[in-house]
């Protein structure tokens, strides 16, 4: 594959060899290449961990700011330009510890972005503590008897709050795992992309193995329209669904719900000062 | 009892509880006075609650420019059972005390006290009709202004012009009943007329300090505001909130502060001019936001509102004390710039001018109000808007960009990803000229001198400190922000001709003339609404300038001109 | 009523009169009193907002911390020292919005503490605007143009995170909200109640009447170890159930899992300075 | 090539890729040296990743004590490609280099560098058995301080106790190789022994800092520790977790920084001794929370581990840039105190004795450290723990206990519930002695004082300023935290007569000898590892004084002592 986000040089990419991430990165970059996607129009944005640094590997526009704070960055920047595709990128930890406030409410606002989530189940650059993904009794050094805090599910939590696209993917997958980034992108809407990746370094438990073991995917039968069965397929943890589990379409974006779009749909940094304006507000 | 005579300067003191419409009778006032020519101010002090309590607005009516809360009540309305105990050491045996048998503390019926008893049938109903107290208070104002009936009851008809037909003849009764009262009660008792009438400033407008930032910010270009409600810094993001149809802008509520600065370091990153609005507590969460801007040298428009700290502490009262949090908040070292309004028009002035700052400098910008300078109103001439420019600073860029080059002044070009064909990136790790994350140590050593450089190459849009008084003082009151209205009105009363005073609109960087008229005077005092003396701290480090008396006042309640006169005349004599 | 959670003078308090809040400071004092808890063993902790003045008006121990924080503040007083009843309370922006990490984190940790939160679905304290609860379209001088963020759903929310103890209430049924409230408490993890709370001030929509209409409680036939039931219900939208939704009572407390009280069950405070052992730790 | 003849104190570094393992090679060179009777100190500085890149450790062997970074390097092991090109400035003609060909970078192959090669087979692989790189390094240097190969293998069997046998089988056999290829290749070009034996540090304990900031707190009562990772803060976080189940103390990682401030403030209103430890960004999420701790009064102990900002900045670096934010950090005004060691044994106490401050005054107490600080270990002699005390001061209350009752050093007795029968509350709004909400403005004036009283009340325990060099210096270097160990190697180096240095262990309140023994000097020298010299700020801004020079560092790497010799003698000459 080569495409205009790939670098001429080659890129000292700062992951462990055997990583999750450097598929998830290939998935991603096939799935923006084939969406043809403009360059100059993708922002990527991330916040702090190992899987935030893909960005960094994009050619293409990026904002990597704070640990947890992706979510919050990808909205202003949406919301200032909406002409611009904005994939928000970032680890199990960021965007569901550290960042979980975020999490819920950008759900519930609904910016039309996208939120791929790498899910190893740990905190990677931090050297390996619980992340809020991590199954009961992972040890770690400060988890010293094992994870006690009930597992979080970012499936059920992003379903309960009628999230607009909620999907799963399995890292070492890259051709579904495409397709889902895809359909993602696509969506109208905020859209979950929860990538379950292995951590080589750090969790000995979620492993590539384990995960061919536990996961299997949807099939057609399944309808992502019915909130109740894409429910049940979130509390499922026998066997991992994979795959499209929920989609919600009747809510507009955050975007066309701003009074600043509804007659004018420039973006910002194109407008022109109101200042003459300003006047009649002082009536 | 004597008549009395009031000066052309009156201050009526409302008090009552929340919930008894004291806003809407400030708001009649304030416009009908200014409307007939009068100059008027108004500060409401109020408790952190919505129903009940005590609370109280003072409203000046003046033929001089007023623009500061004194502690005289020439005209008092108690309207609960609550109003005057709180006002004690403030009611003199020269205040008419307008009210209700029942709201008249007893310690006051000595005889020693003007008071004017409003009959309980009057106050609150006559023949079968509501007497509505808020207009009859204003018709008592405005009779006694000399104001004529009609001019008052058109006023009222067009205010309340949405009102049902039955509820405007309400208050158009209530407001007869007033006009006769003060021709029978209360005409005899004072002389007359209270003020002259002015002309000029018919045509002015009338500003809370809320609204003075708001429209300051919309006329710097401001199009993004996303913030977290908070007292007292709620008023600009509601002004925002309700113009932002109107004005094309982008007005979100995030989830919290944190959620608030992210989104708005975004929305400059995507183009916007984005602004978050918040206090104290409501900042400290945005601290890391704050050194994330400085990391990826992003502008933004921090408006923080200063209230009584530390943590939830006095919510609806006033203080100076984030002046420090804001020079040193958020980790590692960036440069930024502190800008604190006296006035409305210094307000809007200063708001416009902090997003071109923000935008040439790519640094934060902080615009320090409080409380007291928030909700108090006055009126004040035309802005000039032909004087406040929006200066946007981005460029288009090119193929191979780099977001963060290095120049000579420390300042990169900025690009914005969507105009032009580079791309634009922005990284919080450090980062090489590109936002490529790098620890080359020599590449983070000019990277730190790169941003730090800025704060030289700013020097030349510094904001020097305005001088009022003697030219030749030998004493010199230094201060900022919200207390400059005040402090003028106290050295004119002074009239003292060693004495001048110095306000600081811009408080870091320290203005460079700062150090010569600080020279200059024999002594100098410092004035802060704050216990620590922050700005005096500043000085101190950065100067060595160490002064010789501070007035410091930090009980939640503003400095009233009576205050500083006596404080000051006790350092200068 | 007369216990000794009373004051002996007569406390101003802060609220409108008519406010949903009387009724629920009246039903939870109710509930303390019948439990028979210990006034110096009962700690009260909240935020800020009008919800989150109760404690100043229950003559107890408390601790009004920050707003949005009063669940880590509340998991911390009981780690210290589990032989106290913690009882956190306050409003629905301050434990969804600004708090709403917390909530969701608290929640997997299962701290063994009662969590009552007062949702008049607005921002009392700061005078009307939006809050996470508020219902699409409701307007407020900030949300100029109406809500249109999707409500969040606390009751689906925790659900979803397989919390301990979930139960609606609605603050003028003082009898049944006391009963839910006294369950709650003596549930062993983390009980949330959100309690409907009209708003005479600022919220014009969600009256007393509104609730009255749009409410029904669950009868003896809802089965609350049912998690798909609970989340039906929890999604329910045209009346909203009120009583006990769900209960999950096979996790431990975070308590319970802590190592500090694995042989020792004393409060922290009494314990004595283990100088002696650290000499063991430097091998 | 002449004999390499080294001095009683060598400096190997090795030079590999994170994953190669050099953490155990560091433990196992500490650990024997330091039993064999060498001074150690080690110092990593590593990139901020988990695979690959190029990190390098520093260990010293001494028969001095050694506590600081040389640039110097007596041995370098190149274990990988990037090994070298990093550490260009540090090589030189008599750096011994010993590694493989391949590793060794071609400029340095011209003949005039000391360059030992290490067999491609003996290095990998020999006779089908693996050689293990990290054994062979280890055995070299063990072979080369005159440690005689049984200990060596003893020590090792000791080590890896819980591997198969098979492993710890394939660790001898290279350490063996080790041994012989240094008799055959090592000996006859250097000059042995290289350093003196000695025996009173024999039983010695070795620490890190992260290790004696945890051991200090363990030893101050600390019962409590809720934090979320950060590097480099996670090393006290790790050994807390590590130690929660034999000390009975409660550890427990937060979801964020704020859930975990907040926990710990309920935790030590719940009768815990509580900690935090973080990183500048984590801390910034704090700032509320400090505030909060400010407000009620709450003690609090904050481990706060520098690195270098703004924002993500260099995560595994280190800087001394956060004082002026941990000084003014929060809203609102209320005193704090900054700790800040330099050695581990001032690691221990003033941890242990941060606990005891903090319940004493019932203020946050900071203990600041940083990267170098925490990631670097040396030998000391044993713990007094008989000098370290915990000291409670809670009291158990009574009926009508006042939480915040008026003292005339504003400390109020504190309680906790559940001891004693008193209710004991804590309001974040400003309140009255027991706590309920108040917004009288008298009342809200004392309580700011009696907060505020605190930071005189507080002067008995502070901690004077360490001097070391001459007691008549006329120059006088200034420092704080971490630096100490170099600034003192580096003005014995010097040995001017006229130079002594001042090491600050408490940054706020200033202790008060400050300014003498800072007038004394003709010229002072500040010396920080930051960019705006932000001691040097509190300094000035408290006392007016204003250093001569300053020696700034802020590239990520720490001082080396070389570094600070050419620096301070630029100054004195
Ligand atoms: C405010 C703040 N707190 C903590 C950190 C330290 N930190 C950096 S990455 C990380 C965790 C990363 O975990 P995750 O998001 O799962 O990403 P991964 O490395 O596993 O891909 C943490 C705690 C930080 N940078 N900022
Ligand atoms: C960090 C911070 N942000 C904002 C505020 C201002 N504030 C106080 S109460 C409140 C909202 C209260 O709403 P809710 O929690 O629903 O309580 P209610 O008043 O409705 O009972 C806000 C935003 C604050 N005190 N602290
Ligand atoms: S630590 Fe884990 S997540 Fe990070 S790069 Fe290595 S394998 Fe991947
Ligand atoms: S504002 Fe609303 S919630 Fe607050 S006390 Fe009044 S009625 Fe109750
Ligand atoms: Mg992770
Ligand atoms: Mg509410």
């Amino acid at each position: 594959m080569n495409s205009v986000f790939d670098f001429k040089d080659t890129v000292d990419i700062a992951w462990c060899p055997g990583c999750g991430n450097f598929s998830i990165l290939k998935a991603l970059k096939l799935a923006i290449n084939e969406l043809n996607i403009a360059q100059d129009k993708l922002v990527m944005v991330s916040g702090i961990g190992q899987a935030a640094k893909t960005p960094q590997y994009i050619r293409a526009n990026f904002f990597n700011g704070l640990h947890g704070r992706s979510l919050p960055a990808a909205t202003g920047i949406k919301a200032s330009n909406p002409e611009l595709t904005v994939i928000a990128v970032s680890g199990d930890g960021c965007t569901y510890g550290e960042g979980g406030n975020h999490f819920i409410h950008t759900i519930r606002r609904n910016p039309d972005i996208t939120n791929i989530v790498h899910n190893n189940m740990v905190y990677g650059l931090t050297k390996g503590q619980a992340s809020p993904t991590s199954e009961r009794g992972f040890k770690t050094p400060v988890q010293v008897t094992g994870v006690y805090l009930e597992p979080f599910n970012p499936m059920a939590v992003a379903v309960s709050l009628n999230a607009s696209f909620v999907a799963r993917a399995y890292a070492a997958d890259i051709e579904q795992t495409k397709e889902i980034i895809k359909k993602a992108v696509n969506n109208r809407g905020y859209s979950l992309v929860d990538i379950f990746q292995p951590c080589v370094s750090f969790n000995k438990i979620n492993t590539y193995q384990w995960y061919k073991e536990n996961t299997y995917y949807l099939d057609n039968n399944h309808d992502p329209y019915d909130r109740e069965k894409a429910m049940h397929l979130a509390f499922e943890n026998n066997r991992f669904p994979l795959g499209i589990f929920y989609i919600n379409n009747t809510n507009k974006t955050f975007e066309e719900n701003l009074p600043a779009y509804k007659d004018n749909k420039l973006p910002l940094f194109q407008r022109s000062n109101i200042r003459k304006k300003i006047k009649e507000f002082l009536d | 009892m004597s008549k009395i005579q009031f000066k052309n300067d009156i201050s009526v003191v409302i008090s009552g509880s929340a919930g008894q419409g004291l806003q809407t009778l400030e708001q009649l006032l304030l416009k009908i006075m200014k409307t007939s020519g009068f100059h008027v101010f108004a500060y409401s002090e109020f408790m952190s609650r919505i129903r009940g309590g005590n609370n109280s607005t003072e409203i000046r009516i003046s033929n001089k420019r007023v623009a500061s809360f004194v502690d005289r009540i020439d005209i008092l309305f108690p309207i609960e059972e609550g109003s005057m105990p709180r006002l004690r050491s403030r009611i003199t045996k020269d205040t008419l005390i307008i009210g209700r048998d029942k709201y008249i503390e007893s310690s006051y019926k000595n005889g020693k006290y003007n008071i004017v008893l409003l009959a309980d049938e009057l106050s609150e109903k006559d023949s079968g009709k509501q007497i509505i107290m808020n207009i009859m208070i204003f018709g008592i104002i405005t009779a006694l202004t000399g104001i004529d009936i009609n001019t008052a009851s058109g006023f009222l008809k067009t205010y309340f012009k949405k009102l049902t037909e039955e509820k405007i003849a309400d208050n158009i009764y209530s407001l007869n009943k007033a006009y006769e009262y003060t021709e029978v009660n209360l005409r005899p008792r004072i002389s007359y007329p209270l003020v002259k009438h002015g002309k000029a400033f018919r045509s002015e407008i009338l500003l809370y300090g809320s609204d003075a930032v708001s429209i300051g910010a919309l006329a710097g270009g401001c199009s993004f505001v996303s913030s977290y409600p908070m007292s007292p810094s709620t008023g600009v993001l509601v002004y925002m909130a309700q113009k932002a149809e109107d004005s094309g802008i982008v007005v979100e509520q995030a989830e919290d502060e944190i959620s608030a600065v992210n989104m708005a370091i975004g929305a400059w990153y995507a183009g916007a001019r984005a602004m978050v609005t918040t206090s104290g507590g409501g900042f400290a969460l945005m601290t890391e936001g704050l050194s994330l801007a400085g990391a990826i040298e992003s502008p933004i428009v921090i408006h923080l509102a200063q209230r009584p700290g530390p943590a939830t502490g006095l919510p609806t009262r006033t203080e100076q004390a984030d002046l420090l949090m804001a020079l040193y908040a958020g980790h590692g070292e960036f440069p930024r710039v502190i800008l604190s309004p006296g006035t409305k028009d210094e307000a809007v002035t200063l708001a416009c001018n902090a997003f071109n700052i923000a935008d040439k400098y790519q640094v934060p910008v902080f615009i320090l109000t409080d409380q007291y300078f928030l909700d108090s109103a006055n009126n004040l001439s035309l802005i000039d808007f032909s004087k406040l420019k929006e200066k946007k600073y981005f460029i288009k860029t090119a193929p191979g960009y780099k977001r963060h080059s290095f120049t000579k002044n420390g300042i990169s070009p900025r690009g914005i990803p969507g105009y032009g064909t580079g791309i634009v990136c922005a990284d919080s790790d450090e980062h090489d000229e590109a936002d490529y994350i790098t620890e080359d140590p020599d590449t983070r050593m000019r990277m730190v001198n790169k941003r730090l450089k800025k704060l030289s190459a700013m020097t030349g849009d510094t904001i020097q400190p305005k001088l009022t008084g003697s030219k030749k003082y030998k004493y010199l009151i230094v201060g900022w922000g919200s207390t400059s209205g005040t402090i003028n009105e106290a050295i004119k009363l002074i009239g003292n001709n060693d004495l001048a005073f110095l306000h600081f609109n811009q408080l870091y960087p320290l203005p460079d003339k700062t150090m010569s008229l600080l020279k200059k005077a024999k002594k100098t005092i410092i004035l802060e609404q704050n216990a620590t003396s922050q700005f005096a701290k500043i000085i101190r480090s950065e100067t060595g300038h160490v002064f010789d008396y501070s007035i410091l006042k930090y009980d939640g309640m503003p400095f009233s001109v009576e205050e500083i006169v006596k404080k000051i005349k006790k350092c200068i004599k």
